[in-house]
């Protein structure tokens, strides 16, 4: 490893920081091995001459039933696998708390930069394959190893049967190394090749039992409209570097205040970075793929679909926060697209019945939060949110994932070929699986926003930035899209507030549907489900206890019960100078409008919470099967609006057809190939056609012809007098 | 014979042999049958032969009466016999009147052309060599072999090779091949 | 007499020419050719008389070729008669493209 | 290194040596096919025999190759390695030899790829091996001929040289539309190319020497030659239509796609990885410097940088709806190339450079495409994607490899295909911002076109019955991958070395075009 540090003067320097590139590396090392594993486990050498021996010499069924893994027999690979898989990442984490323990005892007025080599050198152009550290990176760089060793713990148990078992570590290992260069970036494009990459693995890993073909195609899907966000995030590097000469973060801080405050290139910087950020982060209009993604093994659902890789783009937002907020026109889109995304998602929740895809847009919901607090200029909100979201979203997921386990087991035991993530299939399993259960309500409780629990904390501190930059900070002053912005950001809290309700609504009926009333998995199962084994519920527990105290990273001053906004001193040298910037002077609300609006918050989570308790009859639900289909406004809910079905028919439809017939056909078999080639072609032959023609084989044409050429030429050489 | 009437007793001869030519090879293209134009037509080379002999060139005269009225012509003759083609009757053999009419209208346009032609005022060279004091040969073979066995010594050799090809052909393709 | 041999030689050459664009039977249009052989040939002794043997040369060689030719010539016109049992030109367009 | 390179004069001989050794053992190889065939040898005994030869030469050709790695001073502004002895006198064209940073990448580029090509012929080619390797061995000497000649007629006489070994690989050894695939790529690329032929005539007239003789050297005619912008409009019509048929540009593309499909696997490599490249790299060395009044006229750059993004949007949406998977990557190509042509029209240095790496990873990874189809099809006898389907459950190695090679050519960060691309939009976007934001949607349609085609090749259920027995990749296949799959990581995480050594020809490109042609450095002769 080229280890030479270009900033070895920074006072991390000398510490445990420098061994930063060990982070990646880890997760790497991981993949590597587990991936020559995988292959050496299912590989089988062809022949030496493969066009002799002919393709139906052997017909071994290689009995590859990729289907959710009941296979008897573990891997023979699974105990080297179960350990390195989770063991690098814990290895990662012990190292991130070093790092971080060294961090906190110095202090960090700019970022620690270690380039490990020249990336690209070309003419003006330097992107140097550097890793930055400053206190945003840290902060995510603890989620991503914390959270995802405990994910990668709780699938040693949700994997164990999985004939993909080492493939599957291999791509988790991937990610997570790709996310660490996401974080670790020390210049855009740095942190693109960690956005790619996690999309790639997410790509991976929705279609990991690739069998089937409505999972390879979420993969695909998630791959492509990432790929459309990502379009976005190329031209804003292009923007950027024709504009500002640098990719790199340090150069952009530095030369980003020469263009003009509020001017076209800058908004135009940022609404193509945050197109980015719609497509990774599930924003409208890129959302789409996120609820299909859940076809993907549940702890990859919780690790990169809900803890990590989609606040990829609010990480994307703070970290550019410089940017963003010398663009207010930017700032507000962002505001705006997240707060209708989170009502939106949430409305399509209430009427799911599959209990990953309730859970799937509330992650696109919240994500919608996080993204009004970064478009507030609240980054430290958002990133704040973006944590306490990993913890109980993380949680909510691997709680569905040990009763999806639990239900499948049951299933499998009776051979019932049911759907074993459909909530109309559960009810009652509180008395089956109650440390779940237990677990299941803290991380609700959480989401909806009760106090003490950590998202209470978040959304408070998110929907509170909304209400006091809605009058007398920069944002206010702007007007978008011809509105007032203090009349824009009053709507975004409303929209805040609306979707808090929603959000309380849909997670209790979740929970009411999942774990109480009667059970409905039937007679027969019922026999069978119980708790997941511990090596599952041990992470939960973990991420409970963050979940209920998460809020103490980050506490406002109006509850001083421990250190009073430890998350947002912490941030202070990346996000302040852009949060100030947008806050303006007068940033605090007066005592009391903070103790309304934190009542407003509670109280309107109790209402959701009271509504769907009262208004919801678990014992009235009957089985998927015997369901009838919905009609009305819950059928357009439960369709999801039918945006994709829209999608399919404005967009993709189109462009498939166009190329088929228009250019394809039309255009390369039919004008270029069949008029202009072909044509010439033809005329050519027409051409030799007509002089074949002179060509009569009759002796006595050619002598005539021969004759009167030989008068002509001799009359034309000749000089009468 | 006396000296003094040799240059009109010249002319005499050869116009009259060459208005023979001029007569028999015109019979020649007119007539019919193949074997009456054949006939036609070795009295041309026999006027000829006059012609080339008046012109003091003995040895092509000889030869012309040799190879191409005694030879090639009997050639011909043999082929036509050979191919019973005697009789005109079923050959469709000339072209209607306005053909004969433009060949002779053709005809004519290509004999004025090479009379314009050796009188127009073109660079003589293009037309003719420049006069070498060569002098008028003898008629003897000797002065005709003199340069063919040296300066076109190469070429007089191809030509028995040329022969030999005219020979292997003639045979290969007369043969009767579609004896299979 | 060198102009009326000239003379002689362009009409009989013309003779030849008219010959080979009237008729049709392919050993007639041989024997034109022939005569416009013989044609050159006059021209040739004609101009040697001027210019010294080498004429005289030439027209043993075109006599050689003549001769090449016939036999060749001829042999083509067996082996077309034999497959075709005609001479006519116009039935003969083996050469058409 | 460099030492011991020039201890036995490398620069010297080099070059050279590496035209003739191909043209040597194609002689050798057919004579042993013919005449000196051993007695009782049968068909395979012969294909044994002719492609171990053959792998040989490639491999010794190869490695010869690999000291220009060092020995090429590519920050020089002479050329390098060059050689010079007359050829034809009378004419002023004379055998005349010289590399660049450019040329040197793209003859490595050659003499790596050749070995492979010829493992990838191992055993899918069983008829007329002795012709085949001979062939593929003078088509080896036309295309470095055409990298390294620095005189206009021989740069013609190879680049034509290396258009008939194809034809023939083509028309032989093809699929069954073979003929009509091999002749149009022939008179496609011969009607482009006689055109130049005629340019590069009135070029080598228009200053003749102290004799009156022409003179073709490229170097004075640069120097030397100095046209009216109408008569510049008119040749670089000429030579701009010879090469943007070869690279292909649309709307003279569609050779490309047929010419793919039915040549051998072999074939369809060599035209991806190489002949392609032959385009882009006479724009570069003979079109834009020597005519550079013409090439950024307005109208002109427009009209190339028109082509070359309708070409990249094009070649991409035709290729989504491709159900055989080798024209699919075939128009894949058609939008790679348009990269190369943006970013050379772009004329910044980052552009250049991106075009050149462009170049080269299409190379790469489009040639490990072709090698991947010939595999499978080999098995399979169908190159159709409806055919396939979950044959990742069967072929795992297969599959990933797979995977791998179209996450580069999708141009993934990390992987080959995003530097150059990277590049080229970048450097465009700073002259040519329309233009660049257009050819970025390419992103869009790259990932849509290839991993639909991923999807129902391996993924998906498995149902097809023949598909169930499909063996995976053998050891030797996997050998002649890796190579490929190495270079796809390198040329993706670590491309600087490349880089540096085309950083001084792009900047002399740029340069040069950008003053007009009369620049002050165009490399100067050659040392001899």
């Amino acid at each position: 490893m080229m280890t030479v540090p270009t900033s070895g003067t920074h006072a991390l320097a000398s510490t445990v920081a420098q061994f930063v590139w060990l982070l990646p590396l880890l997760p790497l090392i991981g993949f590597l091995i587990n991936g020559t594993l995988s292959l050496l486990a299912v590989a089988k050498l062809g022949p030496d001459d493969p066009s002799a021996a002919g393709h139906d010499a052997h017909h071994d069924d290689h009995g590859h039933d990729h289907d959710h893994g009941h296979h008897a027999a573990r891997h023979k690979f699974a105990g080297i696998v179960s350990l390195v898989g989770p063991g690098v990442l814990l290895l990662a984490f012990a190292l991130a708390v070093a790092i971080f323990v060294a961090m906190r005892g110095v202090e960090m007025h700019e970022p620690y930069l270690l380039t490990l080599f020249q990336w690209m050198p070309v003419g003006d152009l330097h992107i140097d394959a550097a890793l930055q550290l400053d206190p945003l990176s840290m902060v995510m760089v603890l989620v991503i190893t914390g959270v995802g060793s405990l994910i990668h713990i709780f699938s040693v148990g949700y994997m164990q049967d999985d004939p993909g078992y080492p493939r599957y570590f291999a791509y988790l290992n991937l990610f997570v190394f790709f996310m660490l260069l996401l974080v670790l970036g020390g210049n855009y494009p740095l942190l693109f090749v960690g956005w790619e990459g996690v999309g790639l693995c997410s790509y991976l890993l929705i279609g990991f039992w690739f069998s089937e073909k409505a999972n390879a195609d979420a993969g695909k899907k998630a791959f492509i409209v990432n790929r459309i966000g990502d379009f976005g995030f190329l031209v804003a590097m292009f923007l950027l570097f024709a504009n500002v000469g640098s990719l790199d973060f340090a150069g952009v801080a530095e030369n980003a205040g020469k263009l003009p405050f509020g001017g076209v290139v800058i908004t135009a910087i940022c609404l193509f970075m945050f197109l980015g950020c719609t497509g990774k982060s599930a924003q409208i209009p890129l959302y789409i793929w996120l609820p299909d993604a859940m076809a993907g093994p549940t702890p990859v659902s919780a690790l990169i679909h809900a803890a990590t890789m989609v606040t990829a783009g609010v990480y994307l937002i703070a970290r550019s926060s410089l940017l963003f907020s010398m663009a207010p026109v930017a700032s507000l889109t962002v505001a705006v697209v997240g707060s209708l995304t989170a009502l939106f998602a949430a409305t399509i929740g209430l009427k799911q019945w599959d209990i990953k895809k309730v859970l799937a847009y509330s992650t696109v919901s919240q994500l919608g939060y996080m993204f009004i607090g970064v478009g507030v200029g609240a980054y430290t909100a958002g990133v704040f949110h973006l944590v306490t979201h990993a913890f109980f979203k993380a949680l909510l997921f691997l709680g569905s994932g040990s009763v999806i386990f639990a239900m499948h087991r049951a299933y499998h035991a009776t051979h019932n070929h049911d759907d074993a993530q459909d909530m109309r299939n559960m009810g009652g399993l509180r008395k089956y699986m109650p440390v779940t259960w237990t677990l299941m309500w803290i991380a609700t409780l959480a989401i909806a926003g009760i106090p003490p629990f950590a998202g209470f904390f978040s959304k408070d501190e998110i929907l509170g930035n909304v209400f006091a930059r809605a009058h007398g900070s920069m944002l206010s002053e702007v007007t978008w899209l011809g509105v007032p912005g203090g009349t824009v950001l009053f709507v975004v809290w409303g929209l805040g507030l609306a979707s808090a309700l929603l959000t309380a609504i849909y997670m209790t009926r979740m929970m009411l549907y999942t774990f109480h009333g009667p059970n409905r998995s039937g007679q027969a199962e019922q026999g069978h489900l119980a708790e997941a084994p511990w090596i599952m519920t041990g992470p939960l527990v973990v991420l409970g206890i963050a979940s209920a105290a998460g809020g103490w990273l980050n506490l406002p001053e109006l509850i001083p019960i421990g250190p009073i906004g430890a998350l947002e001193k912490w941030l202070e040298p990346v996000v302040g100078v852009a949060t100030k910037r947008i806050a303006g002077t007068e940033g605090h609300e007066s005592v009391s409008t903070e103790q309304m609006l934190i009542g407003i918050a509670v109280a309107i989570a109790v209402v959701g919470i009271t509504i769907a308790i009262t208004r919801l009859k678990p014992a009235a639900l009957v089985t998927k099967k015997e369901s009838p289909a919905s009609t009305g406004f819950a059928r357009v809910l439960e369709h999801k609006y039918f945006v994709d079905e829209g999608y399919d028919a404005a967009i993709i439809q189109p462009t498939v057809a166009t190329s088929r017939v228009v250019l394809w056909k039309g255009v390369d078999v039919g004008l270029i190939d069949g008029l202009m080639v072909n044509g010439s072609a033809l005329a050519a032959r027409a051409l030799g056609w007509l002089g074949s023609q002179l060509q009569s084989g009759q002796i006595g044409t050619y002598a005539w012809v021969l004759l009167i050429g030989v008068i002509a030429l001799l009359s034309a050489f000749t000089k009468y007098h | 014979m006396s000296n003094q009437f040799y240059p009109l007793f010249y002319s005499f001869h050869f116009y009259l042999f060459g208005l023979m030519a001029l007569a028999s090879s015109l019979m020649f293209v007119t007539r019919k049958s193949p074997v009456a134009a054949a006939m036609w037509l070795v009295a041309t080379m026999f006027a000829l032969a006059a012609l080339y002999i008046m012109l003091d060139a003995q040895f092509v005269g000889v030869m012309q009466v040799l190879v191409y009225a005694g030879a090639i012509m009997v050639v011909f003759l043999f082929v036509v016999m050979l191919l019973n083609l005697g009789s005109p009757a079923d050959l469709n053999d000339m072209r209607g009147k306005w053909g004969r009419l433009l060949a002779g209208f053709v005809g004519l346009a290509l004999v004025a052309e090479l009379m314009a032609l050796t009188k127009s005022p073109l660079d003589l060279r293009l037309v003719l060599p420049a006069a070498t004091d060569v002098p008028p040969t003898g008629g003897v073979i000797a002065s005709i072999a003199a340069p063919m066995f040296k300066e076109y010594l190469l070429a007089f050799e191809l030509t028995s090779v040329l022969l030999l090809a005219a020979i292997m052909g003639a045979v290969v393709l007369a043969k009767k091949t579609d004896a299979r | 007499m060198l102009a009326e041999s000239l003379a002689l030689s362009a009409a009989l050459f013309a003779i030849g020419v008219v010959g080979v664009l009237t008729r049709r039977n392919a050993i007639i249009v041989f024997m034109c050719v022939e005569l416009m052989l013989n044609a050159v040939n006059l021209s040739f002794v004609a101009l040697s008389k001027l210019y010294g043997a080498t004429g005289q040369v030439f027209v043993i060689f075109v006599m050689t070729v003549a001769a090449a030719e016939a036999a060749v010539g001829l042999a083509i016109i067996i082996a077309i008669f034999r497959h075709k049992q005609t001479v006519n030109l116009q039935n003969i367009n083996l050469l058409r493209g | 290194m460099t030492s011991f390179l020039n201890s036995i004069g490398y620069n010297s001989w080099i070059l050279p040596v590496l035209l003739a050794l191909p043209l040597v053992g194609a002689a050798l190889l057919l004579l042993r096919g013919t005449v000196l065939r051993p007695a009782g040898a049968t068909a395979e005994s012969i294909m044994r025999e002719s492609r171990r030869w053959a792998l040989a030469l490639f491999l010794v050709e190869a490695v010869i190759s690999l000291g220009l790695w060092w020995s090429v001073n590519s920050t020089s502004p002479l050329w390098q390695a060059g050689f010079l002895v007359p050829w034809i006198p009378n004419w002023g064209v004379d055998l005349r030899l010289g590399i660049d940073g450019i040329a040197q990448m793209l003859i490595l580029l050659t003499t790596l790829l050749m070995p492979l090509a010829v493992l990838g012929s191992w055993t899918s080619i069983r008829e007329k091996t002795p012709s085949y390797y001979a062939l593929l061995m003078v088509l080896t000497t036309g295309m470095l001929g055409v990298f390294m000649a620095l005189d206009l007629v021989l740069f013609y006489t190879f680049w034509e040289l290396m258009l008939v070994p194809m034809y023939l690989i083509i028309g032989i050894w093809g699929g069954n539309r073979r003929l009509y695939a091999s002749l149009k790529f022939f008179v496609y690329t011969m009607v482009g190319s006689l055109l130049m032929l005629v340019g590069i005539l009135y070029l080598g007239l228009q200053v003749p020497d102290a004799h009156g003789l022409p003179v073709f050297s490229y170097d004075y005619i640069l120097a030397n030659v100095h046209l009216s912008s109408v008569q510049q409009l008119w040749l670089f019509a000429a030579f701009a239509l010879a090469f943007a048929v070869k690279v292909p540009m649309w709307p003279f593309h569609t050779w490309l796609p047929d010419a793919h499909v039915e040549a051998p696997t072999a074939g369809s490599v060599i035209l991806a990885a190489i002949m392609l490249k032959m385009g882009t790299f006479g724009f570069i060395r003979y079109a834009l410097p020597l005519f550079p009044v013409a090439a950024m006229h307005p109208t002109v750059r427009f009209l190339f940088l028109s082509l070359a993004v309708i070409g990249i949007v094009y070649g991409a949406l035709v290729a989504m709806v491709q159900p055989d998977f080798k024209k699919l990557v075939a128009y894949s190509s058609v939008s790679h190339l348009g990269f190369v042509m943006l970013g050379i029209f772009a004329l910044t240095p980052q552009s250049v450079q991106g075009a050149l790496m462009v170049n080269l990873s299409h190379g790469v990874s489009t040639g490990a495409l072709f090698l991947l189809i010939g595999m499978i099809y080999e098995r399979r006898h169908t190159r159709l994607i409806e055919d396939y389907g979950g044959i990742a459950a069967v072929t795992p190695i297969f599959a990933t490899i797979l995977t791998i090679v179209c996450l580069s050519s999708i141009g993934v960060p990390g992987t080959n295909g995003f530097v150059g691309e990277f590049l080229v939009l970048i450097g465009t976007y700073r002259t040519q911002p329309i233009f660049s934001v257009i050819a970025a949607s390419a992103v869009i349609f790259a990932a849509a076109y290839l991993l639909w085609a991923l999807q129902r090749i391996i993924y998906n259920p498995l149902t097809k019955p023949e598909n169930k027995g499909l063996s995976d990749l053998n050891r030797r296949e996997i050998a002649l991958l890796v190579p490929l799959l190495i270079a796809i990581l390198w040329l993706g995480v670590y491309p600087k070395p490349v880089l540096e050594k085309t950083q001084a020809a792009a900047d002399r490109f740029v340069r040069q075009i950008e003053s007009g042609g009369n620049a002050d450095a165009g490399p100067t002769e050659p040392r001899r």
